[in-house]
Parts: C-alpha cells; sequence; structure tokens
C-alpha cells in the first residue's frame, strides 16, 4: 500500500505500522487527488477532519482520517492519516466537499475555530459561535483565559449589596 | 396534602397554587437534562409533588435551568423566561450556572447566570441527584410560603441592569424590552456620581 | 319554574366541570399507576386551575379572548342539553341534531383564537383538530340516525328513557353494532391516545394550547374537562341507558372512562393521515352496517 | 401553498438536547432541513490543552452526557497508546463488561426517548426505571451516578467489590425478564409499526456517502462494527454476532437497538463467565510530573452510537497539544438527519431524529 501511493504520487512521504495506522504527508497541492484516489481504492468512509495549530513552525496541519466501509478485514483495519501543512497567515485550502458528502459541516467547523478558508464549499456560515472572536478560539495564541476575564469577569452583578464584585 | 395547609389556602391560594402545581419548563439547557428523565419518570416521580415538564414557556411557572448556559444558548433563555406568566422561579441545576463550573476558563460559556436573569435557588453539584430536585422544590416552596421567592419582581425593577448586561454579551437583542428601560435617569444618575 | 331551570343550569355546568376535572385527575393517577408510579394527587387538576387564574396572562387580541370564551360557552350549551341522571335543563328543545350542531362550536372556537396567536404549531394543531372532527363526523352522524330510527325519535331525554324500559341500547340486537363503532370513536371526541395527535406536545409542543397561559390555560383546561364529560356522557346516556339518578350515572360514566384509560396509557398516537384513514376505515363501515341493520328492522 | 419557516428547537419537548431544526415547511411536508448546532459549545477540545494529562479524565466524561465511559475508554486508549502502557488482562475484561453495561443503559436512554417522543409514556416509563437500575450498578462501582471517572490509564480505577458480579448477574435478570413486555406492548405493536415503517429512509449506498456508522448503518444492511474489525478491550475473547436489518429505516434503526441490547447482555454474562484473577490495574508515573513524548495517535471504538474517535497530538509537555474527537453524532446530526428530514412530514422530525440517535453534545463539544 505505501509503495504504490509512493510511485504513484510525488512528493510524499509515509510512514506507519501498515496494519492498522499509515500516514501519509504530502504537499497542499496533491491532497484533492489523493483523497480521490484513495477513495477509489476503496478508503470512501471519511472519519475527521482535524487540524493542528504548530505555532513554532507557523504552520497549520490539516489531517483527513480516512477507513474502509467495505473490503477485507485487513483493510477495515486500516486507517490513513492524509497530512498537508498550510501556512499560518491568511490560511486557504480547497474543499473535499464534492469527494466526501460529510467533509461540509467539519470544514464549517474548521473555519470557524482555525479561521481557515475552504475554497469551494457551498455554504460557509458559522456552525457553533454566536459571539465574534479577533483570533479563531481554537487557535494557540488565543487565551481563553484572559478572554474570560476580560469579558464575562467585567460583567457586573445586578445587586451589588451582597457585596460581590 | 397536609390537612395544616386549608387554612393557608384559604387566605393566599394564589400562592398555594404556585407552590403546589409547578409546571417545569423542558428545555434541554445542558448536560443536567440527563437527570430530569429519571426525576419524572417512575424510580422518583415528581408528579407526586405537582411538578410536571410542559411544552411551552407560556404554561410554564418554573424554569431549571439544567447545566452550563453557553452564550448561543443564553438568547433563548432569556426569551423563554420573559414569556412565562408571573409569578415564575428560576432554579439553577448542577455547579456550572452558579459561576462556571468546571467551565470557569472555556470561551463560551457565560459563568454566573444570575447577571442576566434573576435565579430564585441553586442546587449545587455534578451532577446533582434527582432526590436534590426535591429538595430544591421543598426548598422553594418555603420561599414561596414566606414570600421571598421574588426573582420575578427583580427582574422587573432593575430590568434596565439586566438588559444591559444581556446586550454586553450577546450584542444589540433583535426583541423589544419587556418592561420599560430608564435611559436617561441612569445617565443623569452618573453624572451625579461623578 | 324559572328560579328551578336557572338552578338546574347552575347546578349542571358546575357539576360537569367538577366532574370533568376530576376525571382529568383520576386519568392522571391511572396512567401514573400503570406506569409503575405513584402518580399525583386527585385534586391536582383544581390546585392547578387554581394557579393558572393567579398567574398573568399574556393575550394575543380581542379575537384570542373572545374564541376562548365562544368555545367554553358552546361546550357549556351542549353540556345543558344532555340528561345528568334525571336532570336535563333544556329537555324541552332540540335533541340529538341540536347537540351535534352545536358540537362543532368548541373547536371553531379554539381555531379561531388559536389563530389569532399566529404561532405555527398553534394553527398545525387546529388544522389537526378540524381534520379530525372530520374524520369522526360522519361516523358520528350516522350512528345518531340510526339510534334516531330505531326510538323514532330526535330527543335524547325520550331515547334515555325509552333505555329505562327496554333495556341498554348497546345489548338490544340492531344496535350493537352502531354501539360498538361509538367506541371505536370515542377516543377521537375525547381527544386521548391513539387519537391524542390535535396536542402532541412532543411534535407540536401541546398544539392549539401554545399560546395559552394563565386564565386561558385555565379555561382551555375546564373546556377540555368539559369535553371529555360531553363524549363520555353522550355514550352513556344513548348506549347505557343513561341513569335513573345521579349516582347511578356517575358510575356509569367512570367506568366507561377507566376503560378508554387503559387504552389511552398504552398506545402511542397515530399520524394525522393514519388517524382519518383509520376512522373512515373501520367505525365508518361499522355505523353504515348499523344505519342498515336498524333501518331493515325498523320498517 | 404558502411556505412556513418552523423552528423545532431548542426548546421544545420533541427535542433531546440543546439542539435546533429549522424548517421549511409546506403544509405538512418538510421541504428542506437545516440543523442549527452549536447550543453546547464549550471548547473541549481548547480546554483539554491547558489542563494536564490526568486533569484532562473529569472533562472528557462530560462531551457525552449519555454514555460517558466510551468517551473515558477513547482518552485513556489514546494515552496508554502514547505512553506505551499495557492493561493487565483483568482490566480488560473488567473494561469490557463496564461498557457494555454503560451500552445498555444508553441504548435504554434512548429507548425512552424513541417511546415518549411516539407517546408510549408507558415504555418510557420502564426503560428509564430499568436504567436506573444499571446506574445503580455504576453508583456501587465507581461512586457516580451519571459521570464514572473509572477507566484509567493502565486499567481501571479500582477492582470490583465483593459479590459485584453476582448483582450485575442478577440486575440483568431483571432487566431481562422484561423483554417479553416490551416486545408486547411497544416492539410487536402495529401502531410503532405504522409509525416507523418507511420513514426517514435511507439506503446503503446513501448511508455509506454520508458517513453513517453505528446501528444507522448497520440498519441499512452492512455488517460493521468496530468491536470486530478492530477489537480493544477484551471483545476478541468471547463470541458475539453484530445484529443487522436490511430496511434502513426508523423501524429497523430501533429493532437494530433492542437486538443490541440483548447481544450486549448475553456478551456481559459470557465476559463474567471467562473473567481472569489477577491485577485490575498498572501504576503509572507520578501524575503531577508526567510528560509523554511527542507522537500523535488515532484511536477508535464503537460507542452505543457508532464508530467514535480521538485523535490526540502531543508535544512531549505534560499537556496535549491537540485533541479532536470524532463523535459519531456529528455526521449524523448535520448531513444525514438533513438529508432524512426531506419529504417527511412534521410528525415525524422527532421520530427520525431520535431514531438516528443523535446527541446534541457530541456534536458541540
Amino acid at each position: 500500500m505505501q509503495y504504490e501511493l509512493r510511485s504513484m504520487f510525488e512528493g510524499i512521504s509515509t510512514e506507519g505500522d501498515g496494519e492498522t495506522r499509515v500516514t501519509v504527508k504530502c504537499r497542499k497541492e496533491t491532497v484533492i487527488t489523493m483523497l480521490s484516489f484513495l477513495k477509489k481504492t476503496g478508503f470512501d468512509h471519511l472519519a475527521l477532519i482535524s487540524c493542528v495549530d504548530r505555532i513554532n513552525n507557523n504552520e497549520l496541519e490539516l489531517v483527513y482520517i480516512l477507513s474502509s466501509y467495505g473490503g477485507d478485514a485487513a483493510m477495515q483495519k486500516l486507517n490513513i492519516l492524509v497530512k498537508t501543512r498550510i501556512p499560518r497567515e491568511n490560511p486557504q485550502f480547497y474543499t473535499a466537499t464534492e469527494i466526501f458528502r460529510n467533509a461540509s459541516p467539519y470544514e464549517r467547523e474548521l473555519h470557524e475555530l482555525f479561521g481557515i478558508f475552504f475554497r469551494g464549499h457551498p455554504g460557509l456560515t458559522p456552525l457553533f459561535l454566536e459571539r465574534e472572536y479577533d483570533i479563531p478560539p481554537f487557535r494557540k495564541d488565543f487565551d481563553t483565559r484572559k478572554y474570560v476575564k476580560d469579558v464575562f469577569d467585567q460583567i457586573p452583578f445586578v445587586d451589588d449589596k451582597k457585596g460581590r464584585t | 396534602m397536609d390537612r395544616n395547609n386549608i387554612g393557608k389556602w384559604f387566605k393566599s391560594p394564589g400562592n398555594m397554587g404556585q407552590k403546589y402545581s409547578l409546571h417545569a419548563l423542558y428545555f434541554c439547557t445542558g448536560c443536567g437534562i440527563i437527570e430530569i428523565p429519571p426525576t419524572i419518570t417512575t424510580r422518583w416521580d415528581a408528579e407526586r409533588f405537582g411538578v410536571i415538564p410542559v411544552a411551552t414557556p407560556r404554561q410554564a411557572n418554573l424554569f431549571l435551568i439544567t447545566g452550563y448556559v453557553s452564550v448561543k444558548t443564553l438568547r433563548y433563555i432569556i426569551r423563554s423566561y420573559e414569556q412565562m406568566p408571573e409569578p415564575k422561579y428560576t432554579v439553577g441545576f448542577g455547579s456550572c450556572p452558579i459561576n462556571g463550573g468546571m467551565y470557569w476558563d472555556s470561551y463560551n460559556t457565560i459563568k454566573h447566570l444570575d447577571k442576566y436573569i434573576p435565579v430564585d435557588g441553586w442546587i449545587a453539584g455534578c451532577m446533582p441527584r434527582p432526590e436534590a430536585v426535591f429538595v430544591a422544590v421543598t426548598h422553594l416552596w418555603t420561599l414561596i410560603d414566606k414570600g421571598m421567592a421574588t426573582g420575578y419582581l427583580k427582574y422587573r425593577e432593575h430590568y434596565t441592569k439586566y438588559r444591559r448586561n444581556q446586550e454586553k454579551v450577546l450584542g444589540k437583542l433583535e426583541w423589544p424590552p419587556l418592561f420599560s428601560i430608564e435611559e436617561e435617569n441612569e445617565k443623569s444618575r452618573e453624572k451625579v456620581a461623578v | 319554574m324559572v328560579i328551578v331551570l336557572v338552578l338546574q343550569i347552575l347546578f349542571v355546568t358546575l357539576l360537569s366541570c367538577l366532574v370533568g376535572l376530576f376525571l382529568i385527575g383520576l386519568s392522571r393517577k391511572m396512567t401514573a399507576r400503570i406506569h409503575w408510579r405513584y402518580g399525583p394527587p386527585l385534586s391536582q387538576p383544581f390546585i392547578d386551575i387554581v394557579k393558572w387564574f393567579s398567574q398573568t396572562a399574556v393575550s394575543h387580541g380581542k379575537l384570542f379572548d373572545a374564541g376562548m370564551i365562544f368555545s367554553l360557552t358552546g361546550s357549556v350549551v351542549v353540556v345543558l342539553f344532555l340528561p345528568f341522571g334525571g336532570i336535563c335543563p333544556l329537555r324541552g328543545s332540540g335533541g340529538l341534531l341540536v347537540i351535534l350542531y352545536l358540537m362543532l362550536i368548541a373547536p371553531l372556537g379554539i381555531a379561531l383564537s388559536a389563530g389569532e396567536a399566529a404561532n405555527p404549531y398553534a394553527s398545525i394543531g387546529v388544522s389537526r383538530k378540524l381534520q379530525l372532527a372530520f374524520g369522526y363526523e360522519l361516523s358520528l352522524l350516522m350512528i345518531l340516525l340510526s339510534l334516531m330510527t330505531y326510538y323514532r325519535t330526535v330527543s335524547i331525554v325520550d331515547i334515555v328513557e325509552a333505555q329505562i324500559q327496554s333495556g341498554w341500547s348497546l345489548v338490544q340486537l340492531p344496535l350493537v353494532v352502531s354501539g360498538l363503532a361509538y367506541l371505536l370513536i370515542m377516543p377521537a371526541i375525547m381527544g386521548i391516545r391513539p387519537f391524542e395527535m390535535i396536542q402532541a406536545p412532543q411534535e407540536i409542543s401541546s398544539g392549539p394550547m401554545a399560546e395559552y397561559g394563565g386564565k386561558f390555560l385555565a379555561f382551555a383546561t375546564l373546556q377540555h374537562a368539559l369535553n371529555i364529560y360531553i363524549g363520555l356522557s353522550l355514550f352513556v346516556n344513548l348506549f347505557l341507558g343513561g341513569g335513573s339518578n345521579a349516582g347511578y350515572f356517575l358510575i356509569k360514566l367512570l367506568l366507561a372512562f377507566m376503560v378508554f384509560q387503559v387504552i389511552h396509557a398504552v398506545w402511542p398516537r397515530f399520524r394525522i393521515e393514519q388517524a382519518v384513514r383509520c376512522l373512515w376505515r373501520w367505525p365508518a363501515l361499522l355505523a353504515f352496517i348499523g344505519l342498515i341493520i336498524v333501518w331493515v328492522t325498523t320498517s | 401553498m404558502r411556505e412556513l419557516e418552523l423552528y423545532f428547537g431548542p426548546q421544545h419537548l420533541g427535542m433531546v438536547g440543546n439542539f435546533s431544526i429549522t424548517l421549511q415547511v409546506e403544509g405538512d411536508r418538510i421541504v428542506k432541513a437545516t440543523a442549527n448546532p452549536g447550543f453546547l459549545h464549550r471548547g473541549f477540545e481548547k480546554l483539554m490543552e491547558q489542563r494536564t494529562w490526568i486533569q484532562n479524565f473529569p472533562l472528557v466524561c462530560r462531551i457525552n452526557v449519555v454514555e460517558p465511559d466510551h468517551m473515558e475508554l477513547m482518552y485513556a486508549m489514546a494515552v496508554e497508546k502514547l505512553a506505551g502502557i499495557e492493561v493487565p488482562e483483568r482490566a480488560q475484561f473488567i473494561r469490557s463488561i463496564y461498557l457494555e453495561l454503560a451500552r445498555v443503559g444508553s441504548h435504554l436512554f434512548g429507548l425512552w426517548a424513541y417511546a415518549n417522543m411516539l407517546g408510549f409514556d408507558t415504555v418510557a416509563n420502564w426503560a428509564m426505571y430499568h436504567r436506573d437500575l444499571i446506574l445503580d450498578l455504576f453508583e456501587e462501582l465507581t461512586g457516580g451516578r451519571v459521570y464514572h471517572i473509572y477507566l484509567w490509564p493502565g486499567g481501571v480505577r479500582r477492582d470490583f467489590p465483593e459479590g459485584f458480579e453476582d448483582r450485575i448477574r442478577s440486575t440483568l435478570h431483571t432487566i431481562g425478564s422484561c423483554v417479553p413486555d416490551y416486545d408486547d406492548t411497544f416492539f410487536h405493536n402495529r401502531l410503532f409499526y405504522e409509525r416507523a415503517h418507511e420513514v426517514g429512509k435511507l439506503s446503503l449506498e446513501e448511508a455509506c456517502r454520508m458517513g453513517a456508522v453505528g446501528q444507522v448503518l448497520r440498519a441499512t444492511g452492512m455488517k460493521k462494527d468496530i468491536r470486530k474489525t478492530e477489537p480493544y478491550a477484551a471483545y476478541d475473547q468471547v463470541d458475539w454476532e453484530i445484529p443487522v436489518r436490511t430496511d434502513g429505516d426508523a423501524y429497523s434503526r430501533i429493532w437494530v437497538v433492542r437486538d443490541e441490547m440483548i447481544e450486549s447482555v448475553h456478551m456481559i454474562f459470557k465476559l463474567l463467565d471467562k473473567l481472569p484473577k489477577g491485577e485490575a490495574y498498572q501504576r503509572i508515573p507520578n501524575p503531577f510530573k508526567w510528560k509523554i513524548p511527542e507522537n500523535e495517535v488515532y484511536v477508535r471504538c464503537e460507542s452505543s452510537r457508532g464508530e467514535l474517535g480521538l485523535y490526540l497530538v502531543s508535544e512531549g509537555g505534560d499537556k496535549p497539544c491537540r485533541a479532536h474527537f470524532r463523535t459519531p453524532s456529528y455526521s449524523h446530526g448535520l448531513t444525514i438527519l438533513e438529508k432524512a428530514l426531506e419529504n417527511e412530514s412534521i410528525a415525524d422530525v422527532g421520530n427520525i431524529m431520535i431514531s438516528l440517535y443523535i446527541t446534541a453534545p457530541e456534536i458541540d463539544r
């Protein structure tokens, strides 16, 4: 499996125990073709789209986790983690909604919590949040404790007779 | 029913009616709702005390805030609370509405519920057991008897302050104020204070 | 004479309200027992009524108030036409046809009132209520026609008296089929399961009641109580021989109610189109057969 | 006919959990449904980055209130994999028994919600009572009714108390003796069939395309269960079957749930018979100074709703760098629900929603 992928795509590196998890690191251009290729090979279940904020490298790491519905026992055991890195400033990426239908809410979530803009997504409307934040809240440089102090703790109690602040 | 209560029934039927028929608004605001089904079904059976869940805020007079309140939920809590007919009672269920509980540093949950709507009683714990609901109900009875469950009156009195707190978190509210807002008075009072 | 009439009217109105509320309380207690629960005290509906009257209420316009009063009045007037044991305030006039006509007023009043509230759930509930009425009205009409043909009278008091002499209608051979049909549409008239889709709190937030609070809810509950009383009382008067006195009548009412309560406790609710289909199939067929049997035997 | 916009929830008696659906309605038919989550968003995964590895245990179980135990398992498994901790065999068995009890409890809760939705109040009350009996077992074992925090990296927090196995058996016998009653009043009821048959139908192909897992997938005819494909705990030590039905509608989903409950109970009996002796936990390093080497891991298990996963990244510190839960309700609630509600009647909104087994806190996290 790993050899096959490495021979088909350029500039990727794979690692993993080969039995249960395989990690594929690739450039951002190849991700969408990689996903559609993997879907054709039988990895047709998109389990998760996640994102890790690598603040030290000033990069965001996108992780697509795929597994298989059909296939034999060995294939069902296998999870493929497709990873790519995009810059942290003004992050943009391509949508996977046309390959996997359930990618849509994941991309909306990442748009909201990490500020990644997915090009070609049918509706990147807010999913969870009601208030607007300067920095998307799941990034590492967003300090929730400071935010709580600045916003929620500043609201006064209605009756001050009890002497609470 | 207690026979000693007959006198009270003649003296203040309204109060006694409020006491023995607390209709709780069914609103799953947080994870505390998991203990409400056991409370109203076979094992604990809250209907013995006249506590039943009802479908719309118009029919309810008890608002159980079950668990943490996120900012998005707060908007609906305020709307539901303002739709309930008076007199109405609010009970915070669980630690989270009291002071944020274990979400004290979360960016999306409000920490003190009583900054936004008046609360008549609290049930601490995560998760409080169903018995705690009954303890809260009996405490609420005592409060109603003594005329101390006056959260709704407080809401009327301090409506300007409550509304201002609500708008600080939610931005401009899209529904008209329930009571009149004393905008100028507040400003002039501030000036005097300065 | 007039004083007696006024007293009778007051007595029957009050007593039917009380009986209806008591039946609601009994229903809650019985359901609780079937659920393995202890249940509320029997006086719980009365406590609720007292509470609702002590609350503030939000009105949504003149029609909102008027519709409620209209509907309650309609129910009270129907009650006055029904014999309560030996007492029937408006015995001389009308009879079954008037009752059939007046029974439509209550749903119409609720429809007017709930329509004014402009709550979408209320309007869905009202449309369900009218559809359900459309479902059972035809069977009810045929059943009443067969009774009227059999006893050759339109007066409900005469029917009760005839039954006192010759035995219950339900056990008289030509009327058995009609009686069965009435038993089948009975839950729909009373609005209990499996025909509870008018309120259906889990689906449409208690439907027409969605915007009622405070005294409006009290009136709506009274109307519901009267509705239960009307459905049961019609059944007892027409098929179970009414009652020579009030006590006997109440016992029959109670027993009939308990039977339906058991059904109410263990059945779910239909979808509205399933309910109408169900009502138009078996009860309507039975009522039609009953009508033919009565027509053949009497002519 | 006029189109109407209808808000179903969050304040609604038919809504289990704080969730909202905006419906475009034409008469009684739903033209378009839009799920509107986020009422329960607390930013768990952000909060987890600010707490140490052990401090996160009280947090993870609160992600899904109906079934906190599988969340604990996920986190414990991920930490074990990252830190390379072995779990003793007895602990594996205890975990399996505990998780299956949790599954039965969660399914009984689902049965309560579904029966309550259709108006089967009696069945709903029974189901809630029987769930309470299971919660009593948990309370004896862990001290908490709802949140247990029982699983631990390296095993479980403490061994079974004396005689606990017999009490599990007798409780399960009590519940099992009521299965005929449930069948008579609910599962074989003609009205249940009428209400649930052909409602919210999904074909196998559609289900796969939209990422269905758990009993939503199994009701469409696919035999897939993580407990079989990638066994964890002690699931590979006993024989059991995956219940499957083929219609893909609400009726078959609820039947799959029923069969799964019975299968779980049988599995608990088998596990109890095979329960080995030995240690129930492995000592872990001092939790205050515990640092886990830089690595990342994706673990998954079968919760009572379907495939549950956790993607956990460590950067070598005493706190996780990033955690992301893959929850089954996510695609059920946001993708499949919108599709399944199209062209259905308003009366069936709650019916479909609960038959898809959606819990709102899992979506929002």
